[in-house]
């Protein structure tokens, strides 16, 4: 029972959908950027398991600069969430529709 | 000066306009009639250099503007346009020197200008994109005037006008970058000259059956998508809704130009575009487009008739009358398309004489609604002359203008289809039906409306800018050889051109050849790297 | 065999975790479920020989990215139930469950690899390590040196949007709300 | 010559133009004055080139200048006199002459005197120009002119609802008839490549009989209109809503007959079709008999001398088709004399009247009027008929032409007509001027006319007696245009009695009028009589019940027609379908932008729903590429080619 | 154990940088400037951003005369790749910015001008677009794309009031989920060939005959996904209105602009080459996106009451309408969507700087948003330059003839005519009959109606300083001569496109 590169894959599209699930059904956006932080993540198994079965570096790379954006994305995430803390006093994203139409 | 007459023609107008705008509100409707008199005198100047003799273009003008995609700025002019030239010219003259006060004079004044240059700018220009830039920008200074200076439902005219024939010409655009495409696979060079495409022979018969109804006959296709576009401008029937809200919500100036110029761009363009380029395509469609024209004539006089606004009679029997012009352009021979070209001049001043004389009673009584008038010939008597005289021209009275163009139209006609032109004909029943019950209504009777007791009769300005008109109408009927000639030694290229390109023995047999030797001006175009 | 057990573990635990991750209406449990998912991951990244991205991950993402979360957590006071209106969850579930059964299905097909040349091959005898810093500071240095640049704008970012700055909004004032505003700071610097 | 031709033409014009300058203006003599001159010129110069025609027999052609030149089409005004022209020139100009001198009388206390003058010489120039011209499109133009001029003339009393209704119903419907005479004009072009008389009839006996025909047809139509031939019929009654000259010149003298002047003038055409001919021939004789029996019990004095115009042109059709043009045209001639002189007449009783029209209401005006008692009475015995005045050579002879042709039961209802004539005719001399003088209940003092009046019309009083005896100098003059057909009976025998008959039959039908209706006791029907409760009385009162068909059949549903036409197809239809499309895109606008709910939630899940369909697109067509033959397979089976 | 490697300076060809280099250094400069001296006018920022911006300009000028003698040229470990297209995209995204930042000398003070910060994040910004499109290593794409997103959300924000926030939120939690699917996207590609360079990634494709093409539609969904969304193509549009109105009018004018042209470049090159393998699905998909968006969003805007929301809406039509040129593929197409894409920008940022130079910062009591429709009523009567200005504008957009958008829109019709996509051309001229509804509703507001909420008039020219009125000025020029420039910018363009392979 070899694990293969399609159980990488697989794993990590499961996790990219339990990501996808978080994504869609959280209303609080701390807990959504958490949700997209699964997305990167699931993506991050099948770049390192691409790059190991074909002897590749490549992915590892794109794997290590996924990290570095969504850390990144975390910052400036956090830092949006907590201009409207500031004024709203909370996160919830249905209080957010003041555009529409 | 002879060189660049033509764009002169076109932007003095505008420059004059831009300049307008530093002229004091009072004073403006002199200035603006000093320019309009400018452009009429140049026109006529340009009218008096043509040589009537020469059947291509004259005082041509080429000036690249895109070359690499084949755009270039080519300017002519031939019988077919010169008079709707003319034309435009003096309407815009007649239309700002007869102006009643409105408010916004100085913005009226400045738009009529830019509207005078949009539409001297589409009879002559010999590109099909600068045709069509012109084409489209005449929309523009005619929507601000009907939205701007309009009746109470002016915004829903001035947008359906707008927006209808705007779709319309969007078709067409797709019809001409189809048209240059062809060109371009034919010749490997870009170009939207229309003279260009003149040469270009486009096959319009199934190579293996034979058949010309078939959906690789590419003709048939692009002369639909053009014909979108000129039809919803015409307006043929059933695309001509637009026409009566436009008119019926237009201030007098707007409608007298809408009917006088402005319907003219799409027979013009039927005659410029479609039948020298499509020969084949106009003969496939030549009946049901008669009888689309047929329907329109007689539905339309209908509806004239029931109408209870009298301007609203005049803007459907301008619906009408354009149905006899485009039966006589699908005539496809030389009487037939010279009396649509004639009737087009004839129909521009008789309805743009028509909207003004409403004009006259709409700036009186702040109505256009006839049952609130009756016996006006009591009071008005000069007033009800030239109507009378207008209308008769209208019904197409021989040896009034509209006659000329009528009977050459129908005659054209008739040796294409004796029974449609029969059809066609009852345009002179039906034309004075509508328009002799109007005419009663407003006229005759006693006068019973206090309100008319004491209508003034028509002031000198008014007369001044009738009155012409009556001699035109009266004088173009007598004597149209002045505008005839020009128009059919053109109109003679033309079939000729369509009787060479025709490649179906059915339309080789209905474009009678004139045999004489017709010249294209050729032009030249740069090479696309 | 080891590996498969430890594959199918470890696949097992981050499904888990992830799960709980986004389906918990703890933020608490939450943020320690997806921090558990993120070492689960890293162990991933040491099984396919990944070891720098492995301790990266560890790093950056159990050490930085949680600890902002677990104080973002603190400063919004989400440790309390979530309070979560919930839509449709039909559609939330129908269209994960779709995607992920759409893409596995494509997945479960086993991708042709015949003329793959490995651009950077992975070296035998030297460390991850090496290797990667290797391939980043030579291919990669300028994609290195723009994820510099992006992690800058964060932190300006971060700095701009998370500080004083933010306060007052010069936008909703007026001219001279401004001037006002200003001749207090002008006082407080003078003072 | 020419120079007197083109006086002749263009005098009138000159005279209405002058007329024109003070048409807005109060009366002034002299705007009724100069035309009537001027017109005088015109019937002068007419005369010299009578005489000239009678003397060199010389066509006088000229061509003015080029009206309309499109491709192969030529069209000049070009204007030619000869035998025919001339002839119909001479009557015209006479007549209007003698009209426009009795209607400065007539017309005297008229606000719109000036305005009368400029309209009836325009008519007098638009006839010239009908009778003059050399091509049919010159003749159009005179054509659709006196359609105009009649138009103005019959709506002159604009302010009354009748007059201009009936100016808008004689219009509308010549132009009916105008079409017809369009599409032969075009016929003819399509088919010689001319309009030139000369020209086209020279290429007629090349074409075959089918488009002869049309183009007989065709012409005729308008014909028929002009000249108010059944169905066409019902303006020319109506028309007499007009001043009196008027309906004396133009409904009586000149315009209506200029649907006989065309099938004269189109006789090359004629010959070459006869069953056309016969055709109008009949129609011709049925209208005479059909128009006199409306005339028969009518009581609006004009409309029953609009009958009898309607009647006598009947006669000039059925000459006309049997091809006997020129006694269609001599009878033309006639008839524009005493009729002319009939209807100045009734316009003398109708001023003495105070207008009135009903002959009931009036009786013994012959002691106040004795002149136009006088004038009435020859016109009307010259229009029975009677020997020697002028309507005996002329319809004689036409009764003659259709017995000759062994026509005839065209001859019997001709001959029957000619008796209902006589009685029409006298029933209304009858009923005006002998009897009581019944219009003294309606407190009415009656006057005769002006002196110059009378006077102005004594030329046709005597032309109305004497006309008869031009009949061989004309007859030598104008064959030399027209088929020199002589009618004569073969037997002497039969020709007297056919003659005497003819004469008894008018005879007694005089006296039968005179004795029912020059008696003391007429009462003014009221509705209550016997015969009013007739069927056929009321079917001839109500003339066959043909106007309220019309309105009922044709101008009812064309009105209701237009309405739905424009409230239902037009707004309805067109018009809010393309509304309808406009609105179908702003309406799914307003009805879906809820989609776009401003919600991050509801973004996030349209983000991954698009993606879910790209991904089942992905899926599907890759199944598809992998399995090609399956899918072609499963395609067959669903019946997909 | 490893070599050491050697590598020469020269080969790596660093100057192909230094159009990408140059705004961060300036960026630098800003803070450390900020640093040593805080409290300095927000002039002095905005004259050295012009600065660097034209020295920007200077160095792609430069690349465009070492494109046009020696072709693309590769730098850097072949990861700068110095193209045509890219150069042509660096044009419009340096150029565009140049008349973007004078807006900020408005008259009146806006939060987020006040602080350098915001011009330095803006130059990174612009350093991320540059980055984008002059390389097709999908790392440094999505490294490059999140640099410039990043910025560009701090910057709606910045603005600084609840819709700001809003706005930036949103555009940020959908971008966080958009760079997943980029990531997944990239990911596919990278299981089936091994390679994340687009132009092996083509030929290890075109080399196995594409075997594997279920991969190959889903990787091209992923990322069709992540680049619809940064495109706004439907149905990945909806943060664009919300975005669009939360942010400055400025901004807006901004982003509707320079991001796409980054984003157009990245898909002409991802794209491009699965539809000329043949690749249906895509041709399918992208024909049925490209229909949706010109048409969705065109019947959205018809319903809008706020100018800047219709215009939002709009330029996602436009979006739309320009994304065709990737489904045809041809030269003529790819050299109309920068053209277009050229003309565009002259218009929309003049429309927008209209919007910019109106703002209030208090609304009327009638007023239901900054823009709103019922503000510009009567304008013709209070500021007739304004209002003609604006209306040229909006017949620009509309494609009337002569103004700038037409000549980009018969270039791309004409392209969809050759490239054998009839329908298409209909559909995209019938998409241009509705847009001419909305945008004639503003003229209608302007020019027919009577003055409602601003009597006087003077709201409607508040914000304007004469920076702003030059830029709208320089707009105006652009727009009504476009005739003029047409010629020279569709050879340039053309030559440049033709010459990389496009």
């Amino acid at each position: 029972m070899d694990i293969g590169l399609n159980h990488y894959l697989v794993l990590s599209t499961i996790l990219f959908s339990i990501g996808l699930v978080g994504v869609m059904r959280r209303k609080n956006l701390l807990m959504l950027f958490l949700a997209t932080e699964i997305l990167l993540n699931s993506v991050n198994i099948a770049f390192v398991a691409i790059s190991h079965y074909y002897g590749d570096l490549t992915g590892q790379m794109f794997a290590f600069f996924v990290i570095a954006i969504a850390a990144s994305e975390v910052a400036v995430g956090l830092g949006l969430l907590i201009v409207w803390h500031k004024r709203h006093n909370n996160i919830d994203l249905d209080t957010m529709s003041s555009m529409r139409g | 000066m002879l060189d660049h007459i033509l764009s002169i023609l076109i932007f003095f107008p505008a420059l004059a306009g831009i300049f307008g705008l530093g002229v004091a509100k009072d004073s403006m409707r002199a200035y603006g009639t000093a320019v309009a008199f400018i452009e009429f005198a140049l026109s006529l100047f340009l009218w008096f250099s043509f040589d009537p003799t020469v059947s291509g273009m004259q005082f041509m003008e080429e000036l690249p503007l895109v070359p690499a995609f084949g755009i270039n700025y080519i300017l002519g002019v031939d019988g077919i346009s010169l008079f709707i030239v003319v034309l435009a010219a003096f309407f815009t003259f007649i239309g700002i020197a007869s102006l009643s006060d409105t408010k916004n004079i100085k913005n009226l004044i400045i738009t009529l200008l830019f509207l005078q240059m949009t539409m001297v700018g589409v009879f002559l220009a010999l590109d099909a994109i600068v045709f069509y830039l012109f084409w489209e920008l005449s929309l523009v200074p005619m929507l601000y005037i009907i939205g701007a200076w309009g009746g109470p439902k002016r915004i829903y005219a001035s947008v359906k006008f707008f927006l209808y024939t705007f779709t319309g010409s969007l078709v067409m655009l797709v019809g001409i970058l189809f048209m240059a495409y062809f060109y371009y696979q034919a010749t490997g060079v870009w170009s939207f000259a229309i003279l260009d495409w003149y040469r270009l022979i486009l096959p319009a018969e199934d190579l293996l059956t034979g058949d010309i109804w078939h959906m690789g006959n590419y003709q048939m296709w692009l002369f639909l998508a053009f014909f979108m576009g000129f039809a919803i401008k015409v307006p043929m029937f059933p695309f001509h809704t637009w026409l009566p809200y436009a008119h019926g919500q237009a201030p007098t100036i707007g409608s007298v130009i809408l009917a006088a110029i402005l319907l003219k761009m799409g027979t013009y363009a039927l005659i410029r575009f479609l039948l020298p380029l499509f020969p084949d395509a106009s003969v496939m469609f030549m009946f049901p487009i008669a009888i689309l024209a047929i329907i329109m004539i007689i539905y339309t006089a209908m509806v004239a008739y029931a109408q209870e606004d009298v301007k609203q009679v005049v803007a459907y029997s301008s619906v009408s009358h354009m149905g006899v012009i485009v039966l006589g352009t699908f005539a496809l021979n030389v009487e037939g398309i010279s009396g649509s070209i004639f009737l087009m001049i004839g129909h521009g001043v008789v309805s743009g004489a028509l909207f003004l004389l409403v004009g006259v009673i709409y700036d009186r009584r702040d109505t256009k609604m006839m049952k609130d008038f009756g016996g006006l010939a009591h009071v008005m008597p000069r007033y009800a002359t030239i109507f009378g005289i207008m209308m008769m021209a209208s019904v197409g009275l021989p040896l009034t203008i509209n006659f000329v163009g009528e009977f050459l139209s129908l005659l054209g006609f008739y040796q294409q289809s004796h029974i449609l032109t029969i059809f066609a004909g009852t345009a002179i029943i039906v034309g004075a039906i509508y328009m002799l019950s109007a005419y009663k209504k407003m006229f005759f009777g006693e006068l019973t409306n206090e309100k008319n007791k004491n209508l003034p009769d028509l002031n000198k300005r008014e007369l001044f800018a009738l009155v012409p008109l009556v001699v035109v109408a009266i004088w173009l009927g007598i004597y149209p050889k002045p505008l005839l000639t020009p128009i059919s030694n053109s109109v003679e290229s033309v079939v000729q051109l369509m009787h060479d390109k025709a490649t179906t023995d059915e339309a080789k047999r209905r474009i009678p050849s004139i045999a004489q030797e017709i010249i294209i001006t050729k032009t030249s175009t740069k090479e696309m790297h | 065999m080891f590996e498969a057990i430890a594959f199918y573990l470890f696949a097992f635990l981050t499904i888990i975790m992830f799960y709980i991750a986004v389906t918990t209406s703890q933020a608490l449990y939450a943020l320690t479920a997806l921090a558990a998912g993120m070492i689960f991951i890293s162990a991933f990244f040491f099984i396919l020989g990944a070891d720098f991205l492995g301790a990266v991950q560890i790093v950056v993402y159990s050490g930085a990215v949680m600890a902002l979360y677990a104080f973002g957590m603190m400063f919004f006071d989400t440790t309390r139930d979530l309070k979560e209106k919930k839509g449709n969850k039909y559609i939330v579930a129908g269209l994960s469950t779709l995607a992920a059964i759409l893409v596995v299905i494509i997945f479960s097909a086993p991708i042709v690899g015949d003329n793959i040349k490995a651009l950077y091959p992975v070296v035998e005898g030297a460390g991850n390590t090496q290797e990667i810093g290797l391939v980043l500071f030579t291919k990669y240095l300028v994609p290195f040196e723009v994820a510099a640049v992006m992690l800058l704008v964060a932190m300006i970012a971060g700095i701009v949007l998370a500080g004083k700055k933010m306060d007052a909004s010069l936008t909703l004032m007026s001219e001279e709300e401004i001037q006002e505003l200003e001749k207090e700071k002008n006082k407080e610097v003078l003072s | 010559m020419e120079i007197f031709l083109y006086t002749a033409l263009f005098s009138p014009l000159l005279g209405s133009l002058f007329a024109t300058l003070f048409a807005a203006k109060p009366k002034l003599l002299i705007a009724g004055i100069v035309p009537t001159l001027l017109l005088g010129v015109s019937f002068i110069s007419s005369s010299v080139l009578l005489a000239h025609i009678l003397s060199t027999g010389q066509v006088v052609h000229v061509e003015m200048m080029t009206w309309m030149e499109a491709g192969d089409l030529y069209i000049p005004f070009g204007f030619v006199v000869d035998q025919i022209s001339v002839t119909m020139m001479m009557v015209v100009t006479l007549v209007s002459t003698v009209v426009h001198i009795y209607a400065i009388g007539y017309m005297d206390h008229d606000k719109s005197f000036n305005r009368f003058f400029a309209w009836l010489s325009a008519f007098v120039f638009s006839m010239l120009i009908l009778v003059m011209s050399d091509n049919f499109a010159g003749l159009f133009i005179g054509w659709e002119g006196v359609g105009l001029c009649s138009w103005g003339l019959i709506g002159f009393w604009y302010y009354k609802e009748s007059a201009t209704w009936a100016a808008n119903e004689a219009f509308i419907m010549n132009r009916i008839a105008d079409l017809g005479m369009l599409v032969g004009i075009f016929l003819i072009y399509s088919n010689t490549g001319t309009l030139q008389y000369t020209e086209a009839f020279a290429a007629l006996p090349s074409l075959d009989n089918e488009t002869l025909t049309w183009m007989g047809i065709f012409l005729f139509i308008g014909a028929m209109g002009k000249s108010a031939q059944f169905p066409l019929h019902t303006w020319l009654a109506d028309a007499m809503e007009g001043p009196t000259p008027v309906s004396a010149l133009i409904h009586a003298a000149t315009m209506v007959t200029a649907g006989v002047y065309l099938v004269i003038r189109a006789n090359p055409l004629y010959d070459l079709i006869p069953q056309v001919g016969l055709f109008i021939a009949s129609l011709g004789a049925f209208v005479a008999i059909f128009a006199a029996s409306m005339a028969l019990v009518n009581r609006d004095m004009k409309k029953i001398i609009a009958y009898s115009t309607l009647s006598q042109l009947g006669y000039m059709f059925a000459a006309a088709g049997l091809g006997a043009y020129w006694v269609a045209l001599f009878h033309l001639m006639a008839h524009a004399f005493f009729k002319a002189l009939l209807f100045l007449g009734a316009g003398n009783v109708m001023h003495a009247m105070d207008n009135e029209l009903d002959p009931f209401k009036m009786g013994g005006l012959k002691k106040t009027m004795r002149g136009t008692f006088i004038m009435m009475t020859v016109a009307s015995i010259a229009l029975a008929g009677i020997f020697p005045l002028a309507g005996f050579f002329s319809k004689d002879l036409i009764l003659e032409a259709a017995f000759v042709n062994h026509h005839y039961i065209i001859y019997s209802v001709l001959l029957f007509t000619a008796g209902l004539t006589a009685f029409y005719s006298f029933r209304l001399i009858a009923l005006i001027f002998h009897g009581e003088q019944r219009y003294k209940i309606f407190g009415i003092h009656p006057h005769e006319a002006y002196k110059f009046m009378l006077v102005g019309m004594s030329p046709l009083l005597l032309l109305a007696i004497i006309a008869g005896s031009f009949k061989m100098p004309y007859y030598e003059m104008v064959t030399a245009l027209l088929p020199a057909t002589e009618y004569h009976v073969h037997s002497v025998a039969v020709y007297w009695a056919m003659t005497i008959g003819t004469q008894l039959l008018a005879a007694s039908a005089i006296l039968f009028a005179y004795k029912k209706y020059a008696r003391n006791n007429i009462k003014v029907p009221d509705g209550s009589s016997a015969v009013e409760q007739t069927f056929v009385y009321k079917l001839l009162i109500n003339q066959y019940y043909i106007p309220l068909i019309y309105e009922e059949c044709l101008i009812k549903p064309y009105r209701t027609l237009s309405r739905v036409f424009w409230k239902e197809i037009d707004q309805k239809i067109i018009d809010a379908s393309v509304d309808g499309i406009a609105n179908r895109f702003y309406s799914t606008g307003e009805a879906t932008r809820d989609m776009q709910s401003g919600n991050l939630s509801t973004m996030l899940k349209w983000m991954v729903a698009g993606l879910v369909v790209l991904l089942s697109l992905a899926v599907v067509f890759a199944f598809a590429a992998s399995h090609p033959d399956d899918i072609k397979l499963l395609l067959s089976g669903l019946g997909v080619q | 154990m490893l070599e050491p490697i050697n590598i020469s300076l020269e080969s790596l060809n660093l100057t192909t940088l230094s159009p990408m280099i140059i705004p961060v250094i300036g960026a630098l400069l800003i803070l450390i400037i900020d640093i040593i001296k805080g409290g300095l006018d927000k002039t002095l920022y905005v004259m050295i951003t012009i600065l660097v911006l034209l020295l920007n300009i200077g160095a792609i000028v430069e690349s465009v005369g070492v494109f046009t003698s020696d072709g693309t040229i590769m730098g850097v470990f072949d990861l700068v790749m110095v193209d045509g297209i890219a150069i042509i995209a660096q044009l419009i995204i340096v150029v565009v910015s140049l008349l973007f930042v004078p807006l900020a000398l408005s008259h009146k003070r806006f939060h987020e001008f006040s602080y350098p910060e915001f011009f330095a994040i803006f130059l990174f910004m612009i350093s991320g677009f540059e980055f984008m499109v002059t390389t097709d290593n999908l790392i440094l794409i999505f490294v490059s794309l999140e640099t410039a997103s990043l910025a560009l959300y701090t910057l709606i924000a910045m603005h600084n009031r609840d819709k700001s926030f809003e706005a930036a939120v949103k555009y940020f939690t959908l971008g966080a989920l958009a760079a997943g699917f980029f990531s997944f996207g990239s990911m596919v590609f990278y299981a089936l060939t091994g390679s994340i360079e687009i132009n092996q990634i083509s030929e290890v494709l075109a080399g196995n005959g594409y075997a594997d093409i279920g991969f190959v539609l889903v990787g091209t969904a992923f990322l069709l996904a992540a680049l619809g969304f940064k495109l706004s193509l439907v149905p990945f549009h909806a943060w664009a209105p919300d975005v669009y109105e939360g942010s400055s009018a400025a901004m807006a004018g901004y982003m509707s602009i320079v991001p796409r042209i980054a984003m157009f470049v990245v898909a002409m090159r991802m794209f491009e080459f699965l539809i000329h393998s043949g690749v249906v699905w895509l041709e399918v998909v992208l024909y049925i996106i490209i229909v949706l968006t010109m048409t969705i969003a065109n019947i959205w805007a018809l319903v809008q009451t706020d100018v800047k929301r219709m215009l939002a809406y709009s330029s996602i039509s436009h979006t739309g309408f320009v994304m065709s040129a990737i489904l045809i593929g041809t030269t003529q197409s790819n050299s109309a969507l920068f053209i277009y894409w050229i003309l565009f920008s002259f218009t929309n940022l003049g429309a927008f700087s209209m919007l910019w130079i109106s703002r209030q910062k208090h609304l009327h009591k009638d007023q239901s948003s900054d823009h709103s429709f019922n503000k510009f009523s009567g304008m013709i009567q209070t500021s007739p330059t304004a209002a003609v200005i604006m209306a040229l504008f909006m017949l620009s957009l509309a494609g009337l003839p002569p103004f700038a958008v037409f000549w980009g829109k018969i270039y791309m019709i004409s392209s969809a005519v050759t490239g054998g996509y009839t329908v298409l051309a209909f559909i995209m001229a019938l998409n241009s009959a509705i847009a001419g509804y909305y945008y004639l509703k503003l003229i209608v507001y302007m020019f027919m109606k009577e003055p409602e909420i601003n009597k006087d008039g003077t709201a409607f020219v508040s914000n304007a300083t004469l920076p702003l009125k030059t830029i709208i000025g320089f707009a105006v020029v652009g727009t009504i001569f476009s005739f003029i420039i047409v010629n020279p910018i569709l050879e340039f363009v053309t030559a440049l496109v033709y010459k990389s392979g496009y």
